[in-house]
């Protein structure tokens, strides 16, 4: 039944995909993208992937979906009319197509226990997890130990994101045009949303420090927290204003998430280092391995959270900000 | 001061000179000049204190670095080399005397960057001359390429500047596109570059690939002129006359046929090319040079392009002297740089004389001239005769070696080549003093007499001395002989 | 059995047609967030290759139940590599988007073909 | 475990954790100092790498104390080294010169993000190379783009921001066709170690997943190494970049780029898939003999002096790929070490040009004319470079140029095609650098004043290193030579 399901999402997945290309209003694009990305969502989750799909609700149908909204807000809302040029985009994108549908013949198939995927170092991870960390959810072991030093990357990715879209949004508009300022308040003559969303918020902002801390025992941990957290913000600046929003987390505040988020983690790396071990190894943080790895783990996790919520809403308020100065 | 480090210092001191002459210049003219003549007199002494060393047989070498395994930067003096830069240095004495009464006397701009680059140039050309091997020759020959263009397109204006990047243009791309791949060929087959005395390509390279490896050589080095890679000596001829003078007729095309009679010599060796059947098209196409150059010549209108033809025939006189490829010939070839040399400063000096004094550049308007400056068109006389080889000048001592050299060679081609040459020279030169001397003055031109005293001295030292080495020609032929020692004749 | 191999082409073509819509857009529309949107599908396209290998039959999330033997565990390994993937997509579109913000302050306009007349 | 041992992980760690320091640092010149500081040390400890290295071991770091294929494993050898002593030089020396031009060029309340950008790009960087694991590599080559990215975005002219979005669509293709690959390889044998996979490569070598994914990370690291034809970026992004930034970029961005496309490709698929060293070299040789000769061509003809500098480090990554698709160990040397000496070259050719931006700001060719009256010593330095770039003998392009050119020879029948390629092209870079020279010496100085307006002497000096590292290097290349005869080597020594 399951598969049937899956068969079902996958191939909307397909027509939503095209329908986004299709449409000539970019806020239905946008729209249909985040629809995308809810879809890709519930897939990752019939896979097993919990984390995952966790992750791409918050981040690709919420936070992406916003950003490029806010974008929308200060661009134009539809698309010119395209001439020529098609077909040779056509003829590129189904060689690669078929050169990838070519691939797949020989792939192991879907489940396989005895794909080599599922035959080398993951089993290692499923087996000695317990025994050198001792957390249920190996997807969090292998993020942030195992693999900690791509997480720190990753953190690091978005930490230059964010310094990227404020140098780039920093620079001086055009033209400064005020009028609309007083227009913007966010949504607070509208009684319904205003109520509900009031509810909403506080639940999601604990739904996200839940997450944060749950993350060594069930699906979540520093990112997904961190979008969530963002979401909560950022429906709280819809609701109440842009404003209202900073004035509850100023910009500086942020902005020390972001650094005290990425300094966090990258801190314990060389206090593992200057204490004996390799940079990120957290075994050496306590007499016991496994307390050190636990306790590292514990650390990084709410750096990675602080470091992602500060940077997408500093993000987003840099996006916001335009709107109000044009 | 060891023979090793007076090479490396001969290499140096124009380049030190260069650095007084940009700093000196900021300050006056006169320290300015003083600095040049000083920098050429104590070059004079460095190399021709070398001499010694060579007639008695040495050969000093020093390597200065290795850049790569086998590549290395590396001088080594033999009697060519010794020759060429005994020559080069002595003449840039005259021609910085002369330098000074034309540059003045013309009122040129910026005569720091032409007395800097002139010494930087000199500097390129000792290199080119003590080079050791292929590597540090062709480094030296681009350094001497880049240095003279600032020299040629001295005047600036757009008709200058596009000739100077035909200049520019051929001499590169003929260096980069034939001389540099027929090096790495050198090296590739024969894992050296180094000037070896007979040769280090025998016994390693076959018949076809040995003219075809000759002709990368010899079209590649384009500052030897050999047609058709001749177009860049006409179009340098836009620069100021003591350029024309010293680097086109001495330094710069000099070095051509003397990088051409050194890889002869040294890199493929002469017995291993005479027995090779495919080397011969060097001796003809050499022939077809002189004849063809010589009859381009008869139809010039200008004076200073006259003689760019001209210098063109007699520079193949050398290509092809050493394509006979027999001792008398290759003395005849160095012999003949050191003649030509001498008579073609000489005519420049004199060219340049009359353009200072009056202003007059094409042959139509030379009527009477003698009258007006009997200095100069004495000394011209001189050197026109010295370039149809008439006794007593210089011309005939090395026309006479090459056709002894052509009789070993059994070459009556050569013999024919110089007889019809001579006689195209003297079809040129011949007019040109006749109307000098004996046709009547045009009227309404411009009233003048001889050029400035440092200019006419110049070319009266030239003169003598073409005349000067018809008799005092013996050490000269003693030490070039020792290039083909040994060989039979 | 068959339904369950059928699926696992199935996914992996799915993944390559969205990768090629995606890139469809970026290469052929000429307005700015056009293409960044067609890199949102195109990256996302990617994610769903990387999951489709951790499925293990009848297995479940790695999330280890204190006390349940022989549970079969899907594999943790790609699942920790696209969290890594998502945020770096996020991040680079975002960046994208500032930048098309900032073109259209500039030329105002986000048309491609128009931004190319203008300069 | 001693400080040597942590040196591949101080490589990156240093100036990354510095980079958000540096953001809070908004006093005047402190960004500044603290960024330098940073690129600074990062480059002691490439100069401390290669030393290390330099006897033949490689140094190997297991991120996290967990060895790999478990954990995330760092590995230094001859090629990473000399390639980190690339990037990390060249942010050094930018950064030390940079300060005039920036503040120039960006306003001061931005300029502690942009150097915080900076030394991310930096640890982006250093992070690809030092790295053994091919997802680590996917990351930081995030960090990097991003970072380049934002720098590119800092130039002044309307034109940078579409380069810049042009060059963020083309890099992240190139990023996700690096991932699809990576996917597919991990997909056929589990690992994603380099040298695990490797060595667990060769039963399914021959299996068609295994044999796309090889495209795709070909296709992906060409598109961001900017091999022809795919450099379409490359151009614009460089113009229009903040002078300082082209330097540092011009001269280590795409290189990395390369170092990996010719790691992954030597190590893991050479010696495990029958062919694929001919097919690779059947791949790329064309393109790189394309690339050397139009790319040359067209720069023959382009009117401003950083689009000219731009359009030949495409021809210059030409001489790098044709040097790799020799798949010998002189082919390899030559290609590593024009890796590092056109760094040199272009990273001085740059620097002279930000010296001549700091007071002329129209960088058209025509509009320089008589520059060297005014700026004699920036012009010179220029020049110094150009005769790099070219190859002249006595300069570091000549070492690169020489190797080159013997490796060609040693190649088979087509090796005189190959260098008559190369001497072409060589003749075509002097016509282009000729072209800059007798603007800026002989072209038209009617409205120049000869009074002497230098650039700061700060940029001055740092430029004049720069030139004379060209010829240090070309007459003493034997620290380069010693790390790419090593890295040939190791690359030529895989599965044998």
């Amino acid at each position: 039944m399951i598969f049937v399901f899956s068969l079902f999402l996958l191939s909307l997945l397909i027509i939503v995909a095209i329908a986004i290309v299709q449409a000539k209003n970019l806020f239905v694009s946008v729209m249909l993208l985040s629809i995308f990305s809810l879809l890709m969502a519930t897939n990752f989750f019939i896979l097993d992937a919990a984390d995952v799909a966790l992750t791409e609700a918050a981040v690709g149908a919420g936070i992406t979906t916003v950003i490029f909204l806010s974008a929308l807000a200060l661009t134009a809302q539809r698309e010119r009319k395209v001439v020529g040029g098609r077909n040779i985009a056509l003829i590129a994108v189904a060689v690669l197509a078929s050169l990838i549908i070519y691939a797949t013949f020989e792939k192991p198939r879907l489940g396989d226990p005895n794909a080599p995927v599922h035959q080398h170092v993951a089993p290692w991870y499923l087996e000695k997890t317990p025994e050198y960390i001792d957390i249920p959810n190996i997807v969090t072991a292998v993020l942030s130990s195992y693999r900690g030093y791509d997480t720190l990357g990753e953190v690091f990715v978005v930490f230059t994101a964010c310094i990227g879209v404020l140098f780039i949004l920093g620079a001086k508009p055009a033209s400064l045009r005020g009028e609309r300022n007083a227009e913007r308040a966010g949504l607070r003559h509208h009684l319904i949303p205003q109520v509900v969303g009031r509810l909403l918020v506080p639940f999601i902002v604990l739904f996200g420090l839940y997450v944060q801390f749950h993350g060594e025992y069930g699906p979540g941990g520093g990112f997904q927290a961190g979008a969530i957290i963002a979401t909560g913000v950022i429906l709280y600046a819809l609701l109440e204003g842009e404003a209202a929003a900073l004035r509850a987390i100023p910009r500086s505040v942020l902005l020390g998430l972001v650094v005290g988020g990425a300094l966090l983690f990258g801190g314990v790396g060389v206090v593992c280092m200057l204490m004996g071990g390799a940079f990120l190894d957290y075994s050496v943080l306590q007499s016991d391995p496994v307390w050190g790895q636990q306790l590292g783990i514990v650390i990084i996790e709410a750096g990675v959270g602080m470091a992602v919520c500060g940077a997408l809403l500093s993000i987003f308020h840099a996006f916001a900000a335009r709107e109000i100065a044009q | 001061m060891t023979p090793e480090n007076t090479i490396l210092i001969a290499i140096c001191l124009p380049l030190v000179g260069m650095l007084g002459i940009i700093i000196a210049g900021r300050f006056s003219a006169n320290l300015r000049e003083t600095v040049t003549l000083i920098t050429a007199l104590c070059l004079v002494y460095v190399v021709w204190s070398l001499l010694p060393e060579l007639m008695a047989g040495g050969r000093p070498a020093v390597e200065v670095t290795q850049l790569l395994p086998g590549i290395s930067i590396a001088f080594r003096v033999e009697p060519l080399g010794m020759l060429f830069s005994a020559l080069a240095s002595g003449l840039w004495i005259v021609n910085s005397i002369y330098s000074i009464g034309y540059m003045r006397g013309n009122k040129e701009k910026h005569q720091t960057r032409f007395y800097a680059c002139f010494a930087l140039a000199l500097s390129a050309t000792m290199g080119v001359a003590f080079a050791g091997n292929l590597f540090t020759l062709f480094l030296f020959y681009e350094i001497l390429t880049l240095s003279t263009y600032p020299l040629v397109s001295h005047k600036g204006d757009a008709n200058t500047v596009r000739s100077a990047r035909v200049y520019l243009g051929v001499l590169l791309a003929t260096s980069i596109g034939l001389f540099l791949p027929a090096i790495i060929w050198t090296y590739v087959i024969a894992g050296t570059g180094d000037f070896v005395l007979g040769g280090i390509l025998p016994g390693k390279l076959q018949d076809p690939e040995v003219g075809l490896l000759l002709g990368l050589f010899v079209f590649g080095i384009g500052k030897a002129a050999v047609m058709p890679v001749h177009r860049w000596l006409p179009a340098a001829m836009v620069a100021p006359t003591p350029v024309s003078a010293l680097l086109h007729a001495v330094a710069v095309v000099k070095a051509g046929v003397f990088s051409i009679t050194k890889i002869i010599t040294y890199i493929f060796g002469i017995e291993f090319l005479f027995d090779s059947s495919s080397s011969g098209w060097m001796f003809y196409i050499a022939a077809f040079t002189i004849l063809a150059a010589s009859i381009v010549a008869l139809r010039q209108t200008n004076l200073k392009r006259m003689l760019a033809y001209s210098t063109i025939g007699q520079l193949s006189y050398v290509v092809m002297a050493a394509a006979i490829l027999k001792p008398l010939a290759e003395v005849g070839a160095a012999i003949h740089m050191v003649a030509h040399a001498f008579g073609k400063i000489t005519l420049f000096f004199a060219a340049g004389a009359i353009y200072v004094a009056s202003k007059k550049t094409e042959l139509y308007q030379l009527r009477g001239i003698g009258k007006r400056m009997p200095w100069t068109m004495t000394a011209f006389t001189i050197g026109a005769l010295s370039m149809i080889g008439v006794p007593p000048t210089a011309g005939f001592v090395s026309k006479w070696y090459i056709l002894a050299g052509a009789f070993q060679a059994q070459n009556t081609a050569a013999l024919f080549t110089i007889i019809g040459s001579t006689a195209l020279n003297a079809a040129y030169f011949l007019p040109i003093i006749y109307m000098a001397w004996f046709a009547k003055e045009e009227s309404g031109g411009k009233d003048h007499g001889e050029a400035p005293f440092p200019a006419v001295l110049a070319l009266t030292i030239t003169a003598m001395l073409t005349l000067a080495f018809f008799i005092f020609n013996g050490p000269v032929i003693e030490l070039e002989s020792q290039v083909v020692q040994g060989l039979a004749p | 059995m068959k339904l369950l191999e059928l699926l696992g082409y199935y996914n992996y073509w799915v993944f390559a047609i969205a990768l090629v819509i995606g890139l469809y857009a970026v290469i052929s529309k000429t307005n700015l967030i056009k293409k960044l949107i067609g890199l949102s599908i195109f990256q996302s396209a990617v994610f769903l290759m990387y999951i489709t290998m951790d499925k293990v039959e009848g297995g479940t999330a790695p999330i280890i139940k204190a006390g349940v033997e022989d549970q079969i565990y899907s594999n943790p390994l790609p699942q920790v590599l696209i969290l890594t993937a998502i945020v770096v997509g996020v991040s680079t579109l975002a960046l994208g988007l500032a930048i098309v913000v900032r073109v259209n302050e500039r030329y105002g306009t986000i048309e491609e073909s128009e931004i190319l007349e203008s300069d | 475990m001693d400080l040597i041992a942590h040196l591949p992980a101080l490589q990156v760690i240093v100036p990354m954790l510095s980079a958000p320091i540096i953001v809070l640092l908004q006093p005047r010149g402190l960004a500044w100092a603290g960024a330098t500081l940073a690129a600074v040390v990062s480059f002691a400890i490439s100069i401390a790498l290669a030393v290390a290295v330099l006897g033949g071991e490689t140094q190997t770091y297991s991120m996290g104390g967990w060895a790999a294929p478990f954990g995330i494993a760092l590995s230094v050898g001859g090629l990473s080294a000399l390639v980190l002593l690339v990037v990390t030089g060249a942010a050094a020396i930018a950064l030390l010169a940079a300060r005039p031009s920036i503040d120039q060029q960006i306003e001061l309340e931005r300029q502690p993000m942009f150097y915080s950008a900076w030394l991310l790009g930096l640890a982006g960087l250093a992070g690809i190379v030092v790295s053994a694991d091919a997802f680590n590599i996917f990351v930081f080559m995030e960090i990097s783009s991003l970072a380049s990215y934002v720098l590119i975005a800092g130039g002044p002219d309307r034109r940078a921001l579409l380069a810049v979005f042009k060059y963020l669509i083309m890099g992240t293709i190139g990023a996700t066709f690096y991932l699809i690959g990576v996917g597919l390889i991990y997909m056929m044998t589990g690992t994603l170690n380099l040298a695990d996979m490797e060595s667990r490569i060769g039963e399914v070598a021959q299996t068609r997943p295994v044999l796309v994914a090889a495209g795709f990370i070909t296709i992906g690291l060409a598109l961001k190494a900017a091999v022809f034809p795919l450099h379409v970026w490359l151009p614009n992004a460089y113009t229009q970049a903040p002078h300082m930034i082209t330097v540092f970029l011009a001269a280590c961005a795409t290189k990395v780029s390369i170092y990996v496309l010719i790691r992954f490709d030597y190590m893991v698929f050479q010696p495990t898939m029958a062919e694929h060293d001919n097919q690779f070299a059947l791949f790329l040789m064309p393109l790189a003999l394309l690339g050397i000769l139009v790319a040359s061509a067209v720069a023959m003809f382009e009117g401003n002096i950083k689009r000219l500098l731009g359009t030949s480090s495409v021809a210059q990554i030409g001489y790098i790929m044709l040097g790799a698709s020799f798949i010998s160990l002189a082919g390899v040397e030559a290609s590593v070490m024009h890796i590092f000496n056109h760094a040199l070259a272009k990273g001085g050719l740059f620097l002279a040009v930000a010296c001549i931006a700091f007071r002329y700001s129209d960088l058209r060719i025509q509009e320089l004319g008589g520059v060297a009256k005014t700026m004699p010593f920036s012009c010179a330095a220029l020049v110094l470079c150009g005769l790099s770039l070219i190859g002249v003998p006595g300069t570091a392009g000549f070492i690169s140029k020489w190797l080159l050119i013997t490796a060609s020879l040693q190649s088979g029948p087509w090796g005189w095609v190959f260098v008559a390629v190369i001497l072409v092209s060589s003749l075509m870079a002097v016509v282009y650098i000729w072209r800059i020279v007798e603007s800026l010496y002989f072209g038209g100085s009617t409205n120049r004043d000869s009074v002497i307006s230098e650039a700061p002497l700060q940029l001055l000096v740092i430029t004049w290193i720069a030139a004379l590292a060209n010829l240090y290097f070309g007459f003493f290349p034997e620290l380069p030579l010693a790390l790419a005869d090593n890295a040939a080597d190791v690359l030529m020594g895989y599965g044998k």
